[in-house]
C-alpha cells in the first residue's frame, strides 16, 4: 500500500514539475501577453493540483491533508480569476493580441 | 566554507542597493521603496543570525521526532523581526502619506524640483 | 525523499524564468502576470519545502499566500482598469 | 538568493514606479521563501501577509495619488555610489569577524535564547516559542510595538484627513462626509461594469474563508505559526478585498471609520488593561502568572488576550491607513468637481 502511494506521489509530483517547467518556458518564450496568460494561468493551476494531491498522498488523512485540499480549492478559484481579470484589464486598456497566424492571413485575404 | 558567509554578503549587497536608492533617486516614492529594501536586508541579517544548521523551526513538536532532542533555531530574532515587519509597514504608510501631502502642496514628488521651487520663492 | 528535492528544483527554475520575464517584460501586464505566477509558485514551494523539512504543519503559510496574493493582483488590476484608483491621471505608461 | 539579488537590482533600474512596486512584491515573495528555509516560519508568515497584500495595495494607493512616472533623468550619482561602496566594503570586511553562519555556539545563541527555548514549554505551556517570547517574555517590547502601530495609524489619519475637516469648517455646502448614501460613485466604486462579475462572485466566495482563516491564525497561534500581528494583516486584507471588489463605501458600511478609531484604541487598551489587571492581582505589569489559579493557565489566558489586543489594533490600523489613502482620492476628486462647478 505504501509502495503504491509512493509511486503515485512520484508520478504526480514529476508531472507537476514538468508542467511547471513548461509554464516557466511558456512565460519566457511565448510571443505576446495573451499567450503568456494562457501559459501562466492554466498550466500553473493544473501543476498546483497535481503537486498538492501528490503531497497529500504522503501526509495521510490529517489536518495537513485538509489544509492541502483547502489550498487546492483556493488556488482553483483565485488563479483563473486573476488570469481573467488580467486579460480583461489589458484588453480594455487596448492591448491587441498578436495575430500573425490565422487571423492575419484572413485579413490579408480580405484586403486583397 | 566561504558559504558560511554567503548570507551576510547577500545582506550587504541588498543594503547597498537600498542605500543607493535612497540617496541617489530624487523621487520620493522611489526613496520609500529603497527604504523598504534597506529594511528587508536588515530582516535578512537578523534571521540568518538566528539560524542554527540542522535546527528546526522553534515550535515544540509533541510527536516523537527522529532525533532525540530536536535543535530549535533561536526564536528571539524571529520575534524582533516579526514585529519589525509590521511596524515597518506602518511607518512606510506614514511616509507614503507624507509623500501624498507633499504632492498636494507642491504639485510634484521630486525632491530636486521642490528644492528649486523653494529657492525661487 | 528525493522527489521533493526534484520538485523544489523544478519550481525554483520556473520562478527564475518567471522572474526573467518580470524583469524583461515589455508591458506592465507582463510583470503583473509574472508576479502572480511567482506567487502561485511560492505557494507550491512552501508546500514542498514543508515536506522536505519533514514538518508539514506549516501549510498555513501556503494558505495565506493563496488568499492574499489574489488580493494584491486584484488591487493592481483595479488600478489599471480605472486609470488610477480614482481616474484623475492619464493612462499609466506601459514601458519602463 | 541570487533571485533576490536580481530582483532587487531590477527594482533599482526600473524607472516606472509602478513596475518597481510589482518587483518589490516579487522580492517580498522570495524573501518569505528564504525566511522559511531559515526556519523562521512566523516571520515568513508575517512577510507573506504583509508583502503580498497590504504593502502592494499601499504603494498602489500612493501611486494613484501621485502619478507613476519617475522624472526622466538617467543620471549616475557618483557621490552616493562611493558612499555605498565604502559602506559595503566596511561591512564586507566586518563579516570576517562575524561568527560562522549556522553554528550552534554563536554568541547570539548563548545569551538568553537557551532559557527561552528550554523553559518556555514548562513555564508558558505554549508550543510555539515565538508566541511565548513575543507575548510573555518580551511583553513590554510588543506593547511598545503595538503602540507604534497605533501611533502610525493615527498619524496617517491625521495627515491625510486634515483638509477635509478644515473644508467642512470653511463652508457648509461641502461634500457630505459619507458619500455612499448619496449614491456618489467613489474611487473604487466604478463597480458598475459588468466585466467585474467574475471577481465579484469569487470574492464573495472567498471573503468568509479569509475571515475564518484569520481567526484560526489568531487562536491557533499558540500551537502553530501565527498570532495577533498576522491575524490583523489577514483580516484587514479581507476587508480590503471587499473594498476593492465592491467599493469603499460598501466597506465603510461594514466597518465605519468611527468604529476603526474605536478599535485602534481598544486594542492597545486591551493590551495595557491586561497588564494593569495583572498588577491589580498582585503581579508585575504584564505578568500573566496571576491571572488564573495556576501560572501556566494564567500565561495562556494572558497571551490569548494580549494577542487579541494586538490583532485588533493591527487590523484597525491597517484599515485606517487603507481608508485614508483611498478616501483621499475621493476627496481630491470632490474638490476638483467643486472647482469645476
Amino acid at each position: 500500500m505504501d509502495m503504491i502511494l509512493d509511486i503515485a506521489t512520484w508520478v504526480l509530483l514529476l508531472a507537476g514539475s514538468v508542467l511547471l517547467l513548461i509554464t516557466g518556458f511558456g512565460l519566457l518564450r511565448l510571443p505576446d501577453l495573451y499567450t503568456r496568460i494562457h501559459a501562466g494561468g492554466m498550466a500553473d493551476t493544473l501543476a498546483t493540483f497535481l503537486i498538492f494531491v501528490g503531497l497529500s498522498f504522503q501526509s495521510g488523512f490529517s489536518l495537513v491533508s485538509v489544509k492541502l485540499l483547502l489550498v487546492i480549492v483556493f488556488i482553483f478559484f483565485t488563479s483563473p480569476t486573476a488570469s481573467y481579470a488580467l486579460a480583461q484589464a489589458s484588453f480594455v486598456a487596448g492591448l491587441k493580441p498578436k495575430l500573425d497566424g490565422f487571423g492575419a492571413r484572413e485579413r490579408a485575404k480580405e484586403d486583397a | 566554507m566561504s558559504f558560511g558567509f554567503f548570507n551576510y554578503w547577500v545582506f550587504i549587497i541588498l543594503l547597498m542597493i537600498g542605500l543607493y536608492t535612497v540617496m541617489s533617486r530624487s523621487n520620493l516614492v522611489k526613496k520609500m521603496i529603497g527604504l523598504s529594501l534597506f529594511q528587508i536586508s536588515v530582516f535578512l541579517f537578523y534571521i540568518s543570525m538566528g539560524k542554527i544548521s540542522g535546527g528546526t523551526a522553534p515550535i515544540v513538536v509533541d510527536g516523537p521526532l527522529d532525533t532525540a532532542a530536536p535543535i530549535y533555531s533561536n526564536p528571539l530574532p524571529h520575534v524582533l523581526i516579526l514585529t519589525a515587519i509590521v511596524v515597518g509597514i506602518a511607518t512606510t504608510a506614514l511616509g507614503l502619506s507624507l509623500v501624498v501631502r507633499i504632492r498636494e502642496s507642491f504639485g510634484t514628488i521630486d525632491e530636486e524640483e521642490i528644492l528649486e521651487m523653494k529657492d525661487g520663492a | 525523499m528525493m522527489i521533493y528535492a526534484i520538485t523544489a528544483i523544478a519550481i525554483l527554475i520556473s520562478i527564475a524564468l518567471a522572474l526573467t520575464r518580470a524583469i524583461m517584460g515589455p508591458t506592465s501586464y507582463d510583470r503583473i502576470l509574472s508576479a502572480n505566477a511567482i506567487g502561485t509558485k511560492t505557494v507550491l514551494l512552501i508546500g514542498v519545502m514543508g515536506f522536505l523539512a519533514g514538518r508539514p504543519d506549516f501549510l498555513d503559510l501556503a494558505l495565506v499566500y493563496a488568499l492574499v496574493n489574489f488580493i494584491g493582483t486584484l488591487a493592481v488590476l483595479k488600478y489599471f482598469k480605472f486609470g488610477t484608483l480614482r481616474g484623475t491621471l492619464s493612462k499609466p505608461a506601459d514601458n519602463s | 538568493m541570487l533571485l533576490l539579488i536580481a530582483g532587487t537590482m531590477s527594482v533599482l533600474f526600473v524607472r516606472n514606479l509602478f513596475v518597481a512596486t510589482m518587483l518589490l512584491g516579487i522580492v517580498s515573495f522570495t524573501m518569505a521563501l528564504i525566511f522559511i528555509s531559515l526556519d523562521a516560519v512566523d516571520v515568513a508568515f508575517t512577510e507573506a501577509a504583509v508583502g503580498a497584500g497590504i504593502s502592494t495595495v499601499l504603494y498602489i494607493g500612493t501611486l494613484a495619488l501621485v502619478g507613476s512616472q519617475e522624472k526622466d533623468k538617467p543620471k549616475f550619482a557618483a557621490g552616493p555610489m562611493v558612499i555605498c561602496l565604502v559602506v559595503g566594503a566596511v561591512l564586507y570586511y566586518a563579516t570576517y569577524e562575524m561568527p560562522r553562519f549556522g553554528e550552534p555556539n554563536n554568541p547570539v545563541h548563548t545569551h538568553v535564547a537557551p532559557r527561552y527555548v528550554n523553559d518556555s514549554p514548562t513555564e508558558i505551556g505554549v508550543p510555539n516559542m515565538v508566541t511565548s517570547v513575543l507575548a510573555s517574555y518580551r511583553g513590554y517590547d510588543t506593547f511598545g510595538e503595538t503602540t507604534v502601530i497605533f501611533a502610525a495609524g493615527i498619524g496617517v489619519l491625521l495627515i491625510l484627513r486634515q483638509r477635509r475637516r478644515r473644508k467642512n469648517e470653511d463652508d457648509e455646502t461641502d461634500v457630505p462626509l459619507d458619500k455612499g448614501k448619496t449614491g456618489q460613485s467613489g474611487s473604487l466604486s466604478g463597480l458598475g461594469s459588468q466585466h467585474d462579475l467574475v471577481p465579484h462572485v469569487i470574492a464573495k466566495l472567498l471573503i468568509p474563508f479569509i475571515f475564518v482563516f484569520a481567526l484560526y491564525v489568531q487562536y491557533h497561534g499558540d500551537y502553530g505559526p501565527g498570532g495577533g500581528f498576522q491575524e490583523g494583516e489577514i483580516f484587514a486584507a479581507g476587508i480590503i478585498l471587499y473594498a476593492l471588489v465592491f467599493s469603499l463605501d460598501y466597506a465603510r458600511s461594514v466597518v465605519s471609520e468611527k468604529a476603526i478609531l474605536f478599535l485602534i484604541s481598544a486594542g492597545v487598551l486591551l493590551y495595557g488593561g491586561v497588564g494593569i489587571a495583572s498588577m491589580m492581582l498582585g503581579g508585575n505589569f504584564l505578568d500573566y502568572n496571576v491571572l488564573a489559579s495556576d501560572p501556566v493557565a494564567g500565561q495562556h489566558l494572558g497571551i490569548l488576550l494580549v494577542e487579541l489586543g494586538v490583532g485588533i489594533t493591527v487590523t484597525a490600523a491597517m484599515l485606517a491607513i487603507f481608508y485614508a489613502f483611498v478616501g483621499r482620492a475621493d476627496l481630491i476628486a470632490a474638490k476638483a468637481e467643486q472647482e469645476e462647478n
